[in-house]
């Protein structure tokens, strides 16, 4: 059978998008966060809209059935807002889940079904030890064949760092600069996690040692700090606490339309070109390679040749910093660096907010927050915010094309969508 | 014992009779580790069981000190790491195991490439657990 | 804003639908039971197809995480099935996970995205013991607000019967003759959960009592085995053993493709003209009326009008039974039969076989079984058997438009669709 | 002790104090039990704290035999079931609760129709758990 070439039918256009806080809120639930993102997507359409409107929605979750309790959570999302009886579907892809949950809310425009769609995502993780946390995750690798030798998610990108490490020469202060870069987006965040650069963490360190009268830590910059494993302890070996991205609660929201109906709601929509999933095998081990990610490389190159450009033109571009080899291995999969350049590039400061190729404006995974369920439509906000010019203080140049790239898991599932501004 | 079919429960059985058993495709003879009912290669599904010897190369590896709680039940934990990582076997297909032998205070004196082989512990665990995949580098 | 009717861009048609035997089977992972049904469903194309010409998988599954500690189930599928690396998306809405996963397949295939989609759905329960099972089911339901005062499956439905009861004048008898009507059903299918009709297990009962030289009961038929609170026990008042579903393991398969290329695999595809979706109020309190679910009627109501059909035009129907007072009022809020009559109906066998409106011809989720990930294809494995003429002792005369009832939890999600062979 | 955001925590924890409180929507005046940040009706979010007088007729029941572990672990069980309903509140908003005061031995002895008052049990769970909404039947 010839392979067609993938397209739409129907264009699709991004009227707004929004998200609650990230952070830790214990004493809320996955429905509060929601209700959050979704009063914060209608404050961003230009022209305002009517939630009557929208038709179904769509909700990226990895686990609230193991982290509260609470499986089918679509309806009660949208009951929460106001939306019940609109169709409500969950989706789940690991940490892909709301990536996927755009995905199908494109889908479903461009089949005609619906020309308005809400789509989200929501992860409560903080009311479970942080042990729990990590089964859970763990649960997203392969169950029978990972989690029964000792996989965690920070041991499974560990594995990953090791081959990098050992086929290109990557090293462990490369990764630290990627934890430095990010920190500093993530500062300029008033909804990230982590609102500190990890100067200022280190420097309030200090700070609470000399007013406790404890031994001064002799830190004199960033990297310095990094490589004290009193301040920066081995999570999986070469993987440290500051090459994790946190745990994170938190919810996103982006609402679609078809794209003939898109200046009913703003002048400046933002549209979407290009959309690109694949799959890999769930255990590392049922891959040929593992210094990249096959899945990440073939669902841009889908997304990349719906959308008609390459690598080059994409001038902004969110992607999955789960650990600090992840943003690595992704920059040089999305063809923005050659493979084995990422964490040079990233060293040179060329992913920097002023570089030639800014990744994680927002902070990403590892200073924004990853609410698994909500970090793939989280990644679409700062895109909104950048391209819309509403990013403040992490504001870049115009942005005309951006990406996102939104994997889960350890590479099994991974999103891929490019938007421009036109 | 019923090790017909080609699925977990098998694969875990076979491992406890000391055996590391894959299936192979009597179509293709693409080999598969863990084994699977259905060829991946040429989307048949006539497989038969394959023993693999045990033997292989190190691709990569982790020193794990913040476990899964069923690790850390096994008394494992930030002071006592253990180390789990990618094996490719020399019949080609590779497998997540735990790793022994390593010197887990100097993780970068683990050499990828390093040969490896699989070890069978006699069963030591709770009823209803299942043994992991073990090998032990040389 | 005008409503628009809900109108899919292309047209959409099964070319084959196949299912696993449902069943306990703990020895077997959800990734094993998904092979039997791929399998199956490659037997079911009538002039066969490359499965390399598949393009994505959408999989059903309601809590593999919990069940069997395994997230993500999607790319594994895909991998146990050699479909890697093709998109792999899990949807999940409770015990309808699967019935949104063929209507997700239904919307990518129209959205011209793909031409060829495998859409199923999977559940392994059976490792777990019944008290744990019966909590993460639960979970379904509103956990903070229904679980905390004991809510569990069973009751959900219990107060819909009390309702039903008070308002309607429903009996127990009547449920019960639901039940007897099912397994008869199932007794005829041989990949069902339960292959023995009541009256068949009141004898083996009976025989092993004789057997064993213990008392002999006194049963004389079905309904007097029924009555008997030794052979029938309260689960939660007024529903027994007998009006529940089983805990089932099972998987069912079924492949999309786009109409105009459907005569390329099977003389005789069928198609589909109706799907409908909807949600309600997670929470029973959060609804006005419990005599009936709304999201059923209004999913119902968006299938007829796409199809341009009425209730009385559909020969067979696939309801969702997982208790015997949830095929009552399904076939009321279908439009089969008027509010307050399903249960009469019931009675007088106007939904056996051979009556009026055959429903439940595969046994229904009461004997084929409940895996719930995978009923709602399951569902349409049947409809599939029944259209092409294939259901063996179950045939009913010639159907040429069948519906699918697909309830997710209490009512909270619904979807339906319409089949029609030309 | 904060109450201020309209979430099950803050619900519980008034419970606690014996009190069975709701959002109402200074809109539109639709009232939510439980509480909810967002109107329903309206789709506005201006909410104020609503508490409801704890009187209501019921609406439907179940008495449960085979409960869930939490259940079990309370002492529930097949020859000693509890009974849950929806209960209609005098203001209008329904509620799930553990209703207590009926003989469960003949389920058909509880009228739907029949009135009901909220009980506030002093807090006796362990740590962390919440005490279900509970009315006694009249
Ligand atoms: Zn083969
Ligand atoms: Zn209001």
């Amino acid at each position: 059978m010839v392979r067609r070439a993938k397209k739409l039918t129907r264009g699709v256009a991004v009227i707004g998008a929004g998200m609650s806080h990230f952070g830790a809120f214990k004493e809320k639930d996955s429905r509060d966060l929601f209700v959050e993102a979704f009063q914060a997507v209608l404050g961003t359409v230009q022209k305002g809209i009517d939630p009557r409107e929208i038709e179904a929605i769509y909700v990226g979750n990895l686990s609230s059935d193991c982290f509260e309790g609470q499986a089918h959570v679509a309806p009660i999302m949208a009951e929460w807002v106001g939306l019940n009886p609109r169709p409500a579907t969950r989706t789940e892809d690991a940490c892909a889940s709301s990536g996927v949950a755009l995905r199908e809310g494109i889908i479903a425009v461009a089949s005609g079904l619906y020309d308005i769609v809400l789509v989200g995502g929501v992860e409560s993780m903080n009311k479970l030890t942080t042990a729990r946390v990590t089964d859970i995750l763990a649960a997203a690798a392969d169950a029978i064949y990972e989690v029964s030798v000792g996989a965690t998610f920070p041991s499974l990108y560990a594995q990953i760092a090791t081959v990098h490490m050992d086929k290109y020469g990557t090293t462990e202060e490369q990764l630290m600069k990627v934890a430095i870069k990010n920190h500093d987006n993530g500062a300029l965040n008033p909804k990230a996690h982590f609102t500190s650069s990890i100067r200022d963490l280190m420097n309030s360190r200090i700070a609470r040692a000399k007013q406790k009268g404890q031994p001064i830590p002799s830190w004199t910059d960033e990297m310095e700090f990094l490589k004290d494993p009193s301040a920066n302890p081995i999570v999986a070996w070469p993987i440290k606490l500051f090459d994790c991205s946190p745990i994170t609660d938190g919810a996103a929201c982006a609402i679609l339309v078809a794209e003939d109906i898109a200046r009913n709601f703003t002048d400046e929509p933002i549209h979407v070109i290009g959309t690109g999933q694949a799959s890999d095998a769930q255990a590392l081990h049922g891959r040929k390679d593992i210094t990249s990610l096959t899945a990440s490389k073939l669902a841009a190159e889908q997304a990349y040749e719906m959308a008609g450009v390459t690598p080059k033109d994409i001038q902004l571009a969110e992607v999955h910093d789960c650990f600090t080899i992840a943003e690595v291995v992704a920059t040089e999969d999305l063809g923005f660096f050659k493979p084995g350049e990422g964490s040079r590039a990233a060293e040179e400061g060329k992913t920097a907010r002023d570089g030639e190729k800014p990744i994680n404006t927002s902070g990403g995974l590892k200073s924004k927050g990853h609410p698994v369920g909500a970090t793939g439509v989280g990644q679409l906000v700062e895109v909104w915010e950048q391209m819309s010019g509403h990013a403040g203080q992490r504001q870049v140049a115009r942005v005309n094309l951006a990406l996102a790239h939104n994997v889960g898991a350890s590479g099994s599932t991974v999103v891929v969508h490019i938007f421009e501004r036109r | 014992m019923e090790v017909k079919e080609f699925t977990a429960a098998s694969f875990y059985r076979f491992l406890d009779r000391k055996k590391l058993m894959g299936s192979k495709c009597k179509k293709c003879g693409a080999l598969f580790l863990p084994p699977r009912p259905f060829c991946g290669q040429c989307l048949e599904n006539e497989m038969e069981w394959f023993q693999f010897s045990g033997r292989g190369k190190l691709i990569s590896y982790s020193v794990v000190r913040v476990g899964t709680t069923m690790y850390e039940e096994k008394g494992y934990g930030r002071d006592t790491p253990y180390c789990w990582g990618l094996v490719q076997l020399d019949e080609g297909p590779r497998i997540s195991a735990l790793l022994l032998g390593a010197d887990l205070s100097r993780p970068d004196s683990i050499t990828i490439g390093q040969s490896l082989e699989a070890i069978f512990p006699d069963k030591r665990e709770e009823e209803g657990e299942r043994n992991p995949v073990t090998f032990r580098l040389e």
